[in-house]
């Protein structure tokens, strides 16, 4: 009837023949598409397993850590001659001394000075500081020998681990002929053996590889993030709120709308210059803090936030807010009791990826005086700090082998991280979606 | 320490003034069956009470804890012999004063103690302890007064309601004016350094030449200090960064965006979007060192094999990385937006014989294009802004090109390199970075000018 | 503030960092802030002020210049202690896999340099493009250096030590200093921009690792990652000396800078630690040719100098105006 | 002046117009737009979307206690009309709406006037059912809820029941009342949009076209319920069924591309119709 | 049984059911189900919603050039039905169909069967209207230009008027075609999506509730085309207007609860029917 197709006769044709006729074109093409997208998923999937690969790889030997262990005479008159077991006099006692003793009777046949200097620098230099904490924990030990592991250098870390290449020329390594020589044999000893490295986990980071730990950085970070995402949600989701649905469309709406948009153009790094001029010179807020961090990482992912919430409420059908302002629901009410659910979804998608972004930048915190030297574990949002990426971007620089592969365990670090603080945004934004 | 404690004294005021209101408002209701008489209900009298007891005296409580120590100080130093304090600079009174805190917090101080420092530091800590009770009294007079008031203008004609909203909507318009404060400080922060740079360099030189080569300008005591500050090979390396960035997010990321939400089962889509999110996560030195030391030579390599001369920095290296990095900016919030398009749209589709694809391409994404949009200027705005990546991987030559293989460099990374380098007072090199960042800024709030009209144009509603 | 903070140069923040960490560990002290700013970063921040805001030191990988120096005086920064801590050599280096290389002052300037002498008295932008037209007793390979940018202070170094040296070795072109100093200046510090030099960013564990993945390429970093990578890359013969510790100490190696850092003696006495910390960095146990910060790559100053360097250092002697 | 003439004179031709010697071209109103006891007066309502002009002039009266029920071709602003009553324009982009719409005297496009408690006022059933993608219970419990309709949860589950039963989708829905209300059938969810209305016992209630997805017998329920909420409220209907009109309303009034063409008492607007429009629209049913 | 049973109760008792015996608590459906010369033929289709049943064993066949009429109180399963028929359930997220339903002898649910073809032959209206977010004209253009039915843009146009007129909307909306399709009133939207589905010719045509927002002139063109349809198409249509059943029907199937009570000549149907149920709801017509 309708149709005006017509066949060679000029007889109208059915439209499943011509439906028919081009269906196997239109197939093809709807496999192509679908191969396409699949392609996609498979592709953005395989670069993240490539770089997951890439950094497991690098980096999970950094979870193990080698120790020696020697039999150290805690001997009563070094560490505590009066035996009173005063904490004070316990801790400013000399512990290098035992380790070093244990050692050398080890191999009583290096009395070389320079021998016994290259002996002595198989220890790292943080293991006193281990053996007095242990002392200290529980002073039992004194007087006693006991066999202890014994934190050992970087550089005999990575020869253990293999990172060293025993093959190559004496003068092409760091660790010497003898050196390979005295671990040989303390390994045939079972003196040698790796153990699960806690250090990494607990301490501050360090000069030395074997005493760097992420603990400082992380604790950075958390403080960093937690105060970040709790001003920037609440700031993003109010302000896309208002743009979306409260405000009158005007000249000053647009204003604020490109201002928005031409944000998330800003280089991070004149965030930081931003962060410096401001909050730091003119409020005075504490320079290399979380809380200067925070103030420069929110407004730097606000345009995240606030342009993936409006692209949430704005997918939100109209009929919905009829149905709640029908029955008498303010517009505050209807925005919260129906829309923001629905659009829920978005706007966690939006802060994940704005907090992902936060956790991973390193260039404004280099104005704010984030990329610096701190041991001490941050206790608030005031503590002189320094957070995940910028740990990993001075560990990336450091000249030490060891720091490579705690560089990659750090990023797992981070990654792990990541993955604990989207996991609540993903099931709680899983538990929004829904299709209408 | 102690704020913190305040703050949640203050915060358990507030529920309480909320629990008071709401019954003061049922109360005056006449009763639970009658809270129909109310203008509003009765939680909203119960808010209004809370924000009237929360609101003044956490405003009182964070001006206080601004300005509590600057009074403390001056009325320490005030009481220091004159003879300490003549001709001291403000820095060395910031020293002396912390020295004096050192003292009285116990931490550890270096010189000897004088007499009269260890009475300031007495009087210090003295003071501290008035002056921290006097806020916790001053406070909770401000919030209990706050609650009073509340609680006598609490009648059931009284619009609660409307109160309480508009306080929202004023805090949410404050919340929407902070991109405004942000773009004004981002301006003034390097307003004044560029028009310094601009009084060494001319501008026409900076947006009209074509040659930048800040290196002889290094040092005031170098050659021809003036350098060339050609910004144009800048910002074409720039865009061609970033279309290269965008010409691999783009596609990938819309069609795992359609993929997912239309195609893969919810298993998969819901394990799927989370991994890929993570790309966004990993940090930007990550992906600079995956770009300069696998990406690029691998391209090299190719290149070599196909008799192409690559630079080992090539601009194609780093802009398939950064592509890389912003794919969950684009497949992330489009999916949302994709996920959101009602059923009943795809139903109409599907009834008139359109094959999946067809739907999706002909009826779903025009109808999630101001989402898709959206997400797609995000990412490109990530692109623009984006620096570490091609620090390490395309270099810093700033070569004037179109060939995607050669080494380019962008505003972002000399912006890094000129404030993180060897910097000096006042060198034009160092001025660069603030006139980069200001032009970027210009040219970026330009494109979304246009690109606000354009979006605007082709706005479509659905239902 | 009861922490001593620390700001400047990302060269030597390892030796500063290491110091503080075993300032830390004795104890009586917190640890210091240590933050990497560059050299001049860090000089602007010192010469801000006085005052709890600003810092206490900053390290240096060349001297403070008169510059700095007036600037830190205008905002009250009137005592400076000068700490000349050791060196860093610049290493020429390549990987490991292939053949090491032995260049001259000469054939780096030739190769690197922006406009050659063209040995017709004037001056020609650089033709050479294998290291073969620089020398013909090199190889056959590209010219392709990986080096730091034009903001670094490594380049600094390397244009004043290397290039300069390089440039003055040609008999035609240091004559040229005395007729007309500035075109001489620009001759021999202008570094080419047409891709034989690669900026590589700060990061020299790049470029190291760039080096070991493009045999043919040479990369410009400092000693310690050599001294750290011995096994990946090799330093090259600069006229004839190789860059080992005792060469660059001895200064036989050419290429060598001095590295310092700066106290801000307002702050003694009144920000706790700083003549500690001071004492710290300049025992012979940290910076001794067998000290732990020889072992982090800082080559070490002559016996007697350091025997001087810390006997002013300890005593916080004020410098004067530097020259230039 | 389209298809619909067309049709309409093709079949008014077989009835007998005798004494109507009326303009089929002036759209001013006929009749008696007033009542006695008005909750609802507009005057000169003109609304406008962007640029076109979806109802011109409309002056009406909707009394306390009484049916007032619109009839009109598709698309000649019955909806856009009732919408006006309770502010819900306000949410379209582009509308606009001019003239004077009192509700018991209070104009309700005053500038200081509060759209919110308007709305719970006049509440309102829309042409399309779009139920809260929220269970069936908490559609209805919405609005008692916002308002405080009720003191406790067993008062609150008295008033869902009864407004769904009410609604006549009680025993439909009893059993899965925890289901998401858009997962109900066509006419299941318009009774849904029903009863969410009632169930705040709004004073004025509009309804467009409430029964359009009903069979008989769900449609004799909304009616008698219609009926039982005339004694003490105002209620405005859209219909396209005249015999629902007949049935339900005392007044009615006739809608025509914009312009409110005649209003009266019911009984008369079906059987003596003034203008020659309405008498077409009237007489075509059966065509 | 349910409020519907009740209601209905009250109103038959008016009414003789002399002669009839029927049980009013048997499912099994009365009347002949087949036709001559099928083309949709349907035999024990269940339908369940997750762990609910929307429908239970139908079987019904639906003619070549004939009109089928689905009757039933609002949630008996009309819809669901309907929808079965073109596999728009497939949609349905926990929708699963069994039994067999064939379209010219092919089972349509057949795993290698393409529902693509199918919904091309197979045309739906849904019972809300679906208007895409596009202009009026693209609306209708859609389908043509998926299948590839014109050759070129004044074809396009053509069958675009000619479909929107067959509608009754183009007089209405042809100026301003390339306005968006969202911003129609209900009953124009409805044309709409009746424009659109016929505009690709299906030659079975499944219509749920195609005039519930139309006015009787609409519904008379609507109606109108249906008949035209029929001579070259199979139509099904679900509508809760029995008069329209009888006006544009020649079979009638009643739905009960999820069950095919009666089918039969619509005549017979609404004159004569023979089960209890189908007697209840046709008299209750007037309650
Ligand atoms: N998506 C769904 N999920 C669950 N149950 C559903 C769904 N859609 C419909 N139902 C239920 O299936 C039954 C049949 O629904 P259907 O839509 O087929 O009814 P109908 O006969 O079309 O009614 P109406 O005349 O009101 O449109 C109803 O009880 C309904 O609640
Ligand atoms: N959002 C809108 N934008 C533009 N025009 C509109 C909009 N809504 C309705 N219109 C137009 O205004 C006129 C009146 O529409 P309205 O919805 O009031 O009609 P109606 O009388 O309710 O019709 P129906 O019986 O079909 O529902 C129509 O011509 C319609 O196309
Ligand atoms: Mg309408
Ligand atoms: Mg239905
Ligand atoms: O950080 P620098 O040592 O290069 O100034």
């Amino acid at each position: 009837m309708n149709n005006p197709a017509k066949d060679a006769a000029g007889a109208p044709r059915r439209t499943i023949d011509i439906v028919q006729s081009s269906l196997k074109r239109r197939y093809a093409r709807e496999r192509r598409f679908r191969l396409l997208g699949a392609t996609a998923v498979v592709l953005g999937m395989s670069f993240v397993a490539l770089l997951f690969a890439d950094i497991i790889l690098k980096g999970y030997t950094a979870f193990q850590q080698t120790y020696i262990q020697l039999p150290i005479e805690l001997a009563a008159e070094a560490i505590d001659p009066d035996g009173t077991r005063d904490p004070a006099v316990l801790a400013r006692a000399d512990y290098m001394k035992p380790i070093r003793e244990a050692l050398r009777e080890q191999f009583p046949e290096v009395t070389d000075r320079g021998d016994r200097r290259l002996l002595n620098s198989m220890i790292s230099v943080g293991a006193p500081d281990l053996l007095r904490e242990r002392v200290m924990a529980d002073p039992q030990l004194i007087g006693t020998t006991q066999e202890l592991w014994i934190l050992a250098d970087d550089d005999i870390d990575m020869l253990v681990k293999g990172h060293i290449d025993r093959e190559a020329a004496e003068g092409d390594r760091r660790v010497k002929d003898q050196m390979i020589g005295w671990i040989d044999r303390l390994d045939a000893e079972g003196r040698v053996a790796k153990h699960f490295n806690t250090i990494f986990f607990t301490h501050g980071t360090s000069r030395e590889p074997e005493l760097a730990g992420i603990a400082g950085a992380l604790m950075g970070s958390f403080y960093t993030l937690v105060l970040t995402l709790s001003l920037s949600f609440p700031i993003g989701v109010g302000a896309a709120l208002y743009l979306e649905e409260f405000a009158p469309k005007n000249r000053w709406t647009d204003l604020i709308e490109v201002n928005i948009n031409n944000l998330a153009a800003v280089p991070s790094i004149v965030f930081g210059l931003l962060g410096l001029a401001v909050f730091i010179a003119f409020f005075g807020v504490p320079r290399s803090t979380p809380l200067v961090a925070a103030l420069v990482l929110t407004l730097m992912t606000l345009p995240t936030i606030i342009i993936a919430s409006r692209a949430a409420l704005k997918s939100v059908p109209p009929s919905i807010r009829e149905a709640a302002l029908g029955v008498g629901a303010s517009p505050l009410q209807t925005q919260f009791h129906h829309v923001l659910p629905l659009a829920m979804p978005g706007m966690l998608t939006g802060t994940i990826i704005g907090m992902a972004q936060a956790l991973g930048e390193t260039a404004p915190l280099l104005m704010i005086g984030m990329i610096a030297f701190i041991v001490d574990i941050p206790k608030g949002f005031t503590d002189a700090a320094t957070v995940l990426p910028v740990q990993i971007f001075l560990w990336a620089d450091s000249p030490e082998r060891g720091f490579v592969e705690r560089t990659s365990a750090a990023i797992l670090v981070l990654l792990a991280f990541l993955f604990v603080m989207n996991l609540a945004a993903v099931l709680l934004r899983r538990r929004f979606e829904r299709r209408w | 320490m102690y704020s913190w404690i305040l703050m949640l004294v203050v915060l358990a005021v507030m529920a309480g003034a909320y629990q008071l209101g709401r019954r003061r408002a049922i109360a005056s209701a006449g009763g639970p069956k009658h809270i129909k008489q109310l203008h509003s209900l009765p939680t909203y009298y119960g808010l209004y009470a809370a924000l009237w007891a929360g609101i003044p005296a956490l405003l009182l409580m964070g001006l206080w804890s601004g300005f509590q120590d600057r009074i403390l100080i001056a009325l320490v130093t005030a009481k220091l012999p004159p003879a300490m304090l003549d001709g001291l600079s403000d820095g060395r009174l910031s020293l002396l004063v912390s020295d004096i805190r050192n003292l009285a917090t116990g931490n550890i101080v270096s010189a000897e103690v004088t007499p009269e420092i260890q009475a300031a530091a007495d009087q210090y800590a003295r003071l501290g302890v008035i002056a921290q009770w006097s806020m916790w009294a001053a406070v909770l007079a401000v919030a209990l007064a706050g609650m009073a008031y509340a609680w006598m203008r609490t009648r059931p004609q009284m619009r609660a309601r409307n109160r309480v909203e508009s306080i929202f909507s004023i805090i949410m318009i404050i919340f929407s004016s902070i991109a405004i404060l942000t773009t004004l400080g981002i301006v003034l922060s390097v307003l004044f350094e560029s028009l310094l740079f601009f009084q060494k360099v001319s501008p026409l030189e900076f947006f009209f030449g074509t040659n930048w080569s800040p290196q002889i300008a290094l040092r005031a005591d170098q050659v021809g200090a003036s350098g060339a500050f050609g910004a144009i090979p800048l910002f074409t390396g720039t865009l061609m960064v970033s279309v290269i960035a965008m010409l691999v997010a783009v596609p990938i990321g819309l069609l795992s965006a359609i993929y997912l939400s239309e195609y893969a089962n919810r298993h998969v889509r819901s394990t799927a979007k989370p991994i890929l999110e993570v790309l966004a996560g990993i940090p930007t030195v990550v992906y600079g060192f995956f770009a300069a030391l696998t990406v690029a030579p691998f391209i090299r390599s190719l290149g070599a094999s196909m008799g192409l001369d690559v630079a080992s920095e090539s601009a194609l290296a780093a802009g398939l990385v950064m592509g890389v990095m912003i794919i969950p900016f684009v497949s992330s919030l489009s999916d949302d937006v994709i996920n959101a398009v009602p059923q009943s749209l795809r139903d109409g589709s599907y009834a008139l014989g359109a094959t999946q694809s067809e739907t999706i391409r002909r009826v779903v994404i025009p109808a999630a294009l101001p989402g898709i949009v959206g997400g797609i200027l995000l990412a490109v705005s990530r692109a623009i802004g984006e620096t570490m990546i091609v620090v390490m991987a395309a270099g810093l030559a700033a070569n004037l090109t179109a060939n995607p293989l050669d080494s380019v460099t962008t505003v972002t990374v000399q912006i890094v390199t000129l404030l993180t380098g060897d910097q000096e007072f006042d060198s034009a090199k160092t001025l660069a970075a603030f006139a980069l960042g200001l032009t970027l800024f210009l040219v970026t709030l330009t494109l979304n000018v246009i690109a606000l009209s354009i979006v605007r144009k082709y706005r479509e509603q659905y239902e | 503030r009861d922490t001593i903070y620390i700001v400047g140069s990302s060269t030597v923040f390892p030796f500063s960092t290491a110091v503080a960490e075993t300032f830390g560990r004795t104890g009586k002290f917190k640890t210091p802030k240590v933050e990497s700013t560059g050299t001049g970063g860090g000089m602007k921040l010192f010469c801000g002020g006085v005052g709890v805001d600003h810092p206490d030191i900053t390290n240096a990988s060349r001297a403070m210049k008169a510059s700095e120096f007036e600037a830190c005086q205008e905002a009250g920064v009137k005592e400076i202690t000068e700490v000349k801590i050791g060196f860093d050599g610049i290493a020429i280096a390549n990987s490991k896999s292939a053949e090491p290389w032995d260049l001259s002052l000469k054939d780096v300037y030739l190769a690197l340099a922006k406009d050659i002498p063209d040995g017709k008295g004037g001056f020609m932008a650089n033709p050479n493009k294998t290291w073969k037209d620089v020398n013909a007793e090199l190889p056959d390979l590209k010219i392709e250096v990986l080096g730091p940018p034009p903001t670094s202070g490594t380049r600094d170094a390397f244009v004043e030590l290397a290039m300069e040296g390089g440039c003055n070795s040609i008999p035609e072109i240091k004559d040229l200093k005395k007729s007309d100093e500035k075109k001489h200046k620009a001759v021999c510090q202008g570094i080419r921009e047409d891709g034989a030099y690669i900026e590589a960013g700060e990061n020299d564990n790049l470029i190291v690792q760039k080096l070991v993945a493009n045999p043919s390429a040479l990369g410009i970093f400092g000693y310690s990652f050599l001294d750290q990578n011995t096994d990946k890359v090799q330093g090259a013969k600069i006229d004839g000396v190789e860059p080992t510790y005792d060469t660059i100490s001895d200064g036989s190696y050419p290429i060598s800078r001095s590295l310092y850092f700066y106290v801000k003696k307002a702050h003694v006495g009144t920000i706790p630690g700083i003549e500690e910390y001071v004492k710290e960095f300049t025992s012979d146990k940290a910076w001794g040719p067998d000290g732990y910060l020889a072992d982090k790559g800082l080559i070490a100053l002559p016996d007697e100098e350091r025997a001087a360097v810390a006997e002013a250092a300890q005593s916080l002697k004020s410098m004067e105006k530097p020259a230039k | 002046m389209n298809t619909l003439v067309e049709v309409m004179d093709k079949t008014t031709g077989a009835i007998s117009s005798a004494d109507l010697a009326k303009d089929r071209h002036s759209t001013a109103t006929v009749g008696d737009i007033t009542v006695a006891d008005p909750r609802i007066t507009c005057r000169n309502v003109d609304v406008w979307y962007g640029a076109k002009q979806a109802i011109r002039g409309v002056s009406l009266d909707i009394g306390k206690n009484e049916v007032l029920s619109m009839i009109g071709p598709s698309g000649c602003g019955k909806s856009t009309f009732l919408r006006c009553l309770n502010r819900m324009n306000d949410t379209i982009d582009g509308c606009r709406v001019t003239g004077s719409i009192r509700l018991d005297g209070q104009d309700i496009y005053d500038k200081g006037l509060d759209p919110v408690p308007l709305r719970a006022q006049v509440g309102m059933v829309f042409q399309k059912p779009n139920p809260f993608p929220k269970s069936i219970y908490e559609n209805v419990a919405y609005g008692p809820r916002i308002h405080g309709l009720t003191n406790n949860k067993a008062e609150l589950d008295e008033l869902v029941e009864g407004s769904l039963q009410k609604a006549g989708l009680w025993n439909e829905v009893k059993d899965r009342l925890d289901q998401p209300g858009t997962g109900l059938s066509g006419g299941q969810q318009q009774r849904l949009c029903i009863a969410r209305t009632i169930a705040v016992s709004p004073e004025v209630i509009l309804m467009d076209e409430p029964c359009s997805a009903l069979d008989p017998i769900a449609t004799a329920i909304i009616e008698e319920l219609i009926d039982e909420l005339r004694a003490n409220y105002s209620i405005a209907i859209v219909t396209h069924s005249m015999q629902q009109a007949a049935r339900v309303s005392q007044r009615t009034a006739y809608f025509h591309l914009g312009d409110l063409i005649e209003v009266g008492e019911t009984n008369q607007i079906f059987t003596n119709p003034q203008h020659r429009l309405t008498e077409d629209y009237i007489t075509g049913r059966f065509g």
